[in-house]
């Protein structure tokens, strides 16, 4: 029989699931956290193992992560997404050393060390600024898709200054900018100039170090992305499903375990 | 974070370990009370701060009450005394009433938790709506130079809305290498001179004379009850800790707030007598000790059970800095002022001095984490975590993490951030393995 | 002086008002939605309004703007802040007022008013959007009711759910939660309105609370806000009539006085 | 204004470098009032107050928490990325919770090797003053002499040379014409027409922290003699302003409230020298006398001796706050207290009520940080306050 387990993770905005057999993955999904929790969770899990034709059942360990780790009926054990997010990416990318996960409400800075051990992290305050919310709130501003932001920004010459980081006022000054006619990738520019310089801020309290990665919804953001590599001087590794890197750490997790 | 808050993780209500621990609530209950029948009978009442040296109020008859720790227990106790979660506390009742009096909301949660007290007294008239009836009203109010600004502000502020005599001690500051130094003689001069300029102040708002005599035999009880504290502080750092932070700071009441008084000394005696038991016999705070933590700062009163968190992986907390004395030097009965004087300037107030006080205190108590409460109200607290935590990895390879919040103040305090930050922590320390 | 037109212009964030007063008595107003790409031009509204009113620009005496736009309105002689306007549109309806709180959608605000209606002290709502009208509209859009009917709604809850968050983002996703718990809608507005109200009110308390209170601005059109507010106040609270324009129509009653002496 | 003046604030950095190199002497910063100038002026130094910049911190961050002033943060910034690598020391005095501790991280920060002895320093490049909370009593005059006396002694060690009390006399015979010139200065500010408006009174100020004292003594006595002739008038709603250490921020809100129609006719500013109210004594033992001086500063901060028959509790700020605004008739009064700013902050209420039950003045109350973005979002309430005392 195969040994196939499972890594599950429950984020505020999305949910994702991670299903690996002997070491590699064999099925992801990827779905909002909507209604009832455990039953996001159900969904979840059910959307990843019909790709393989499988059943809850033929799952041997199940840990899970993310916000929603709790309420995970099915779950043999609960792990933070800290480590989690540390496990997943340094199975990705060996040599990474900093990470930065930008997630829906909200982002951390992990540093890690050469196993993949998370050795000390700083987490965003009691404000979303600078979060995967914030920027559907200005995408919706916009009158853009989430999906079009980052690309939009790279066409701007100049950046605007943004002043303020809350997501309220943040909007109806961005919405003030279009109306006086200032053109979206400007806007753009100056919003990811100013997550970059926030979630700076929270890299510098771990320490950077140069090999770095960032995962989480945000990093799909080129925009963002390559704001902050402006300001670090590095570049960032980025996996090709950043949003996964937490479930397929708890996966690894199972693994481990199971 | 919405799906958190329906799981919300419960703590265990903070628990005792040991027997003496439970006993501090009668302690301060009998206090009160003994204030309220005082101030009825006409005994002088004076509010007054931690780092005040009490045994002036005791030789001198004073009843001295403490707006820290009036708010203290303001965040842990709700309006009449109810268990009814509906009902806010009493310091989140009075913080907002200093709030509406344009009192910053950064400002020291005790600060905001004392003067709301004030603002709503004098509003009602009532001066007993408040946990433990509320402090009486004072004759006096004393405070000290130590430690933080607010200090002082804060209760010149009280004295001029109550119209009452006001104070200040002012306490040199120091700065130097290390963290225990002799005072220069004219630091020792001047506090010494604070200290009899105080007790004139005293007499003068009292009538009663100062005596020497009646100094000496509080600083008697006082100097013995410290050295049974330092008994206890060198039993706390046996392994299995016998004794966690929880009791640490629910234990600090007497001696923080009554030295220099024979119940107090019988107090820490007993704890003592417990404590050795306790290690000789080799009984933990919990069964398996796995990892052992320091908390630095000042606890979150409104919330003792986050001590217990981390028992389910196996760690304890073992040793919180934040109100354990010094070994003082002996007593001088000849001159029993600068005594007092230059014991309490033994220590450098520098941010140099904190940081290498709690790398020490790491290593003296085996600690293998360290939680830094980072009490963004506070600022002699917060402005040196950054430099402990780089120094405590640097200098010990000890990891830490830092909580967010007020002291008193809930509305400041993320439960769910927290304890997501609480168990990423208990995990990095469990992968570490056992200390070397 | 008889017949003089004044005009007040008030350019918020989210709408742009216009009223026309003519010798004292309230010609014509007109609101824009900002949102609307539609929308006029502040210039040709009141083109539009006075073409309507049969009047032609000229015979326009003063024109004052008001709003966080307010600099934006060339046509404007004169400025004046929100506070002002606000306190003399309400006072021109209710001589009475002596407190003034104005709910706007970004912005919330206490103003003191003397017997003659001047502003004698005022105070605003901080850097962050919590308990203002975009708060309420944030989680309009969550609960899919209009901001029109929130009020309504509240009122006839059953109970009210706790919301505690400070921020307009958590709080909106822990209005999602609760909805995913089953909790009910009315209970939910509720508990989202009473949140609202604390924190007006406690600019109400900083400013002191002198009867009578009135309010104005976009929230105070929400039935469920005024009536959480006079539960704490424990005060009855009046809103005029399109409590939305009262900052355009104090700019313009503001142009009257600064005809006078400009 | 005085283009001198202008010069030297736009660019200080570079004035102090070229005072430095045209002179050969040495230049010394210092983060507060309280600093004692005249003991570095004897020495034949240069004494210049570092202040901060409203940019965004680059590498103070890393070691300061966010809760705490950002003007003391942004300082320690500066320092850090070297920007004020050309001073040759620096004072910090024991002037409010975060400053004093400013002593460690400017250590650490801005490292300068020196001669040790047992581990201690023998000349420090970064020098403390432990400056007493209380400003009256009985023996804190003797304290805080021997404080001073420390410090000028580090100070000869670091310098290689005698301070001898004729140095002390010269140099606060400058700095007690200095002290006069601000006060016919700020006689001139009560009058109305204002001769001055505000922000030009506020650059007089901000540049005497920058200058050599004999070349802005020399400057202002020019200065006053024009505006004695009453050629130049400001005119608007009165008032009074009192705002923690935030200089380009402070000087921005001037402009701003004289945009809204107002005039700032008198202050209680932590960056600014209006403190000092009287001139040092010059009989008897200057170090005595300069101590004397030192304690005479009303800072938020400073407490002092009561007296329980005579003097309950201290009630200096409240008197100094109320001669500010009557002596000035000002119409109306705006505190500006940066984020952090505990001793203001709590302050405060007490002082709002005061002004407006016994003199009846409104007052308005900003809070804020040190960003110029954060002063635009409070631009809308100065109009509106300033409206509603004109009218």
């Amino acid at each position: 029989m195969d040994h196939i387990i499972a890594g599950i993770d429950i984020g505020s905005a999305t949910s994702k699931v991670v299903i690996l057999r002997e070491g590699g993955i064999v099925a992801s999904s990827l779905i909002r956290t909507g209604a009832d929790s455990a039953d996001t969770a159900h969904r979840a899990m059910a959307m990843a193992l019909k790709e393989i034709g499988l059943g809850l059942a033929d799952l041997h360990y199940i840990v899970a992560t993310g916000y929603g780790r709790i309420i995970v009926p099915f779950a043999h054990e609960i792990i933070t997404e800290i480590a989690c997010h540390a496990k997943g990416t340094h199975f990705v990318f060996p040599h990474v050393r900093t990470i930065l996960d930008m997630g829906g409400q909200d982002c951390k800075a992990i540093r890690i060390d050469e196993r993949g051990l998370h050795t000390s992290f700083a987490m965003n305050d009691k404000c979303a600024a600078g979060t995967g919310r914030f920027l559907e709130a200005m995408a919706r501003a916009l009158d853009l898709s989430i999906q079009e932001l980052g690309p939009l920004s790279l066409q701007a010459s100049e950046s605007v200054a943004v002043s303020s980081m809350c997501a309220v006022f943040a909007k109806s000054e961005v919405t003030a900018m279009a109306r006086r006619g200032i053109p979206q990738s400007t806007i753009l520019a100056g919003l990811h100039e100013a997550i970059a310089e926030r979630v700076h801020g929270l890299l510098k309290r771990v320490g950077i170090e140069p090999e770095f990665a960032i995962s989480g919804g945000i990093a799909k953001n080129v925009g963002v992305v390559r704001k902050l590599e402006e300001r670090l001087g590095l570049k960032a590794h980025i996996a090709p499903e950043p949003q996964i890197m937490g479930a397929l750490g708890a996966a690894l997790f199972a693994a481990e375990r199971g | 974070m919405s799906i958190q808050q329906e799981q919300r993780i419960k703590t265990s209500k903070s628990k005792k370990s040991i027997q003496t621990a439970t006993e501090t609530w009668a302690f301060i209950k009998e206090d009160y009370a003994n204030g309220h029948k005082g101030k009825a009978e006409g005994r002088p009442i004076a509010w007054s701060c931690a780092a005040m040296d009490k045994e002036l109020y005791h030789c001198m008859g004073v009843l001295p009450f403490f707006p820290e720790q009036f708010a203290a227990l303001s965040a842990v106790q709700r309006r009449g005394g109810t268990r009814d979660e509906s009902v806010e506390k009493e310091a989140v009742r009075f913080a907002r009433a200093a709030e509406q009096e344009d009192y910053a909301s950064y400002l020291c949660g005790y600060q905001r938790v004392a003067t709301g007290f004030v603002i709503e007294s004098l509003r009602t008239g009532d001066w007993h709506d408040a946990p433990l009836g509320g402090m009486p009203k004072p004759d006096m109010i004393v405070t000290t130079s130590c430690v933080c600004d607010v200090r002082v502000k804060w209760f010149e502020d009280m004295a001029q809305r109550l119209n009452v005599p006001y104070f200040c001690m002012d306490r040199p500051e120091r700065i130097f290498k290390g963290i225990l130094s002799t005072p220069k003689e004219h630091e020792v001069d001047y506090y010494a001179s604070q200290i009899e300029d105080c007790l004139t102040f005293i007499e003068e708002v009292t009538g009663t004379r100062y005596d020497p005599a009646r100094l000496n035999e509080c600083l008697d009880w006082a100097y013995k009850t410290n050295n049974v504290r330092q008994e206890i502080l060198q039993l706390r750092k046996a392994v299995p800790s016998p004794m966690g932070c929880a009791d640490g700071f629910g234990t600090m009441y007497p001696g923080m707030y009554q030295s220099g008084t024979k119940r107090c000394y019988d107090f820490y005696a007993k704890m003592r007598d417990e404590l050795r038991e306790r290690v000789e016999k080799g009984i933990g705070q919990i069964e398996n000790e796995r990892f052992r933590l320091l908390w630095y700062g000042l606890p979150t009163w409104y919330n003792m059970g986050i001590f217990n968190y981390f028992e389910k992986f196996g760690g304890v907390f073992v040793y919180e800095p934040a109100y354990n004395p010094d070994p003082w030097p002996p007593r001088r009965p000849e001159e029993p002022i600068r005594e007092i004087a230059h014991r309490f300037l033994l220590r450098g107030t520098g941010m140099g001095n904190v940081v290498d006080s709690i790398l020490h205190d790491c290593q003296e108590y085996k600690i293998s984490g360290a939680v830094l409460s980072y009490l963004i109200t506070c600022r002699p607290i917060v402005f040196p975590a950054v430099e402990i935590s780089a120094a405590l990895e640097k200098e010990l390879g000890i990891p830490s993490v830092n909580l967010e919040g007020d002291l008193v103040d809930e509305r400041l305090f993320s439960e769910g951030q927290v304890y997501t930050r609480l168990d990423a922590f208990a995990e990095q320390l469990l992968q570490r393995g056992p200390r070397a | 002086m008889e017949g003089k037109i004044c005009v007040g212009v008030d350019v918020g964030t989210h709408s742009t008002k216009v009223a026309i007063l003519r010798g004292g008595e309230i010609l014509a107003t007109r609101v824009m939605r900002a949102q609307d790409p539609e929308a006029e031009t502040p210039e040709a509204a009141l083109r539009a309004m006075l073409a309507e009113a049969g009047l032609s620009w000229k015979e326009v005496s003063f024109t004052v703007a008001t709003g966080v736009g307010r600099d934006t309105i060339p046509f404007a002689q004169r400025t004046r802040s929100e506070q002002l306007c606000h306190a003399r549109g309400a006072y021109y309806h209710f001589p009475q007022a002596r407190t003034v709180l104005d709910i706007g959608s970004e912005g919330v605000r206490a103003m003191r008013l003397n017997e003659k209606g001047e502003v004698r002290d005022f105070v605003c709502n901080s850097k962050c959007a919590a308990g203002t009208g975009a708060f309420l509209e944030v989680i309009s859009e969550v609960l899919e009711v209009s901001i029109g009917e929130m009020g309504e709604l509240a009122l006839r809850a059953p109970g009210r759910e706790m919301v505690s968050s400070y921020c307009t983002v958590f709080a909106e996703s822990e209005v999602i939660s609760l909805i995913h718990r089953g909790r009910s809608k009315w209970s939910i507005l509720a508990g989202v309105i009473q949140a609202v109200a604390e924190r007006s009110f406690e600019l109400l308390k900083k400013i002191g609370l002198r009867p009578q209170v009135v309010l104005t601005g976009g929230g105070s059109q929400n039935p469920g806000l005024k009536k959480a507010l006079e539960e704490m106040a424990g005060e009855e609270m009046w809103v005029p009539p399109e409590p939305q324009i009262i900052g355009a129509l104090g700019a313009a009653l503001w142009g009257e006085v600064l005809t006078i002496s400009p | 204004m005085i283009e001198e003046f202008e010069k030297t604030i736009q660019d200080r950095h570079q004035a102090a470098m070229q005072w430095k190199e045209a002179n050969q002497k040495k230049v010394f910063g210092y983060l507060c009032c309280l600093t004692p100038e005249t003991i570095l002026h004897a020495a034949d130094v240069l004494p210049v107050r570092i202040f901060g910049s409203p940019e965004k911190l680059q590498v103070a961050d890393e070691h300061l928490v966010p809760y705490g002033c950002r003007y003391a943060a942004s300082c320690l910034d500066l320092a850090a990325r070297g920007v004020y690598d050309y001073l040759d020391g620096v004072v910090i005095p024991n002037s409010c919770d975060l400053i004093s501790k400013l002593e460690y991280w400017w250590k650490e920060l801005v490292p300068r090797k020196g001669p040790t002895l047992a581990g201690v320093e023998l000349c420090p490049y970064v020098l403390y003053i432990a400056y007493p909370e209380k400003r009256t009593g009985r023996k804190v005059l003797d304290y805080y002499k021997h404080e001073l006396r420390e410090f000028k002694q580090a100070l000869e060690r670091g310098l290689r040379r005698e301070i001898t009390d004729e140095d002390l006399s010269r140099a606060i015979a400058v700095y007690n014409e200095h002290y006069q010139l601000m006060g016919q200065l700020k006689e001139l500010r009560k009058r109305s027409p204002l001769p001055i408006s505000g922000s030009e009174a506020w650059q007089i100020e901000y540049a005497s922290q920058l200058m050599p004292k004999e070349q802005h003594n020399r400057l202002l006595k020019g200065q006053l003699d024009q505006l004695s002739q009453g050629t130049k008038a400001a005119s608007g709603v009165r008032i009074f302003l009192s705002a923690s250490a935030t200089d380009v921020v402070n000087a921005r809100l001037y402009q701003i409230i004289e945009k809204a129609g107002g005039q700032v006719v008198s202050e209680d500013i932590s960056c600014h020298t209006s403190y000092y109210g009287n001139t040092i004594q010059t009989n008897g033992d200057p170090l005595t006398a300069i101590a004397q001086h030192s304690l005479e500063i009303d800072c938020p901060r400073s407490t002092e001796t009561c007296s329980p028959a005579t003097y309950p509790y201290p009630t200096s700020r409240w008197d100094r706050t109320r001669s500010r605004l009557e002596g000035y008739n000002a119409q109306g009064a705006i505190f500006y207290i940066i984020n952090y700013c505990e001793c203001r902050a709590i302050e405060y209420p007490y002082l709002r009520d005061k002004i407006r039950e016994e003199l009846d003045i409104p007052v308005l109350l900003l809070q804020g940080d040190y960003s110029l973005e954060g002063l635009e979002q409070v631009r809308g309430r100065i109009e509106a306050f300033v409206e509603m005392i004109g009218g």
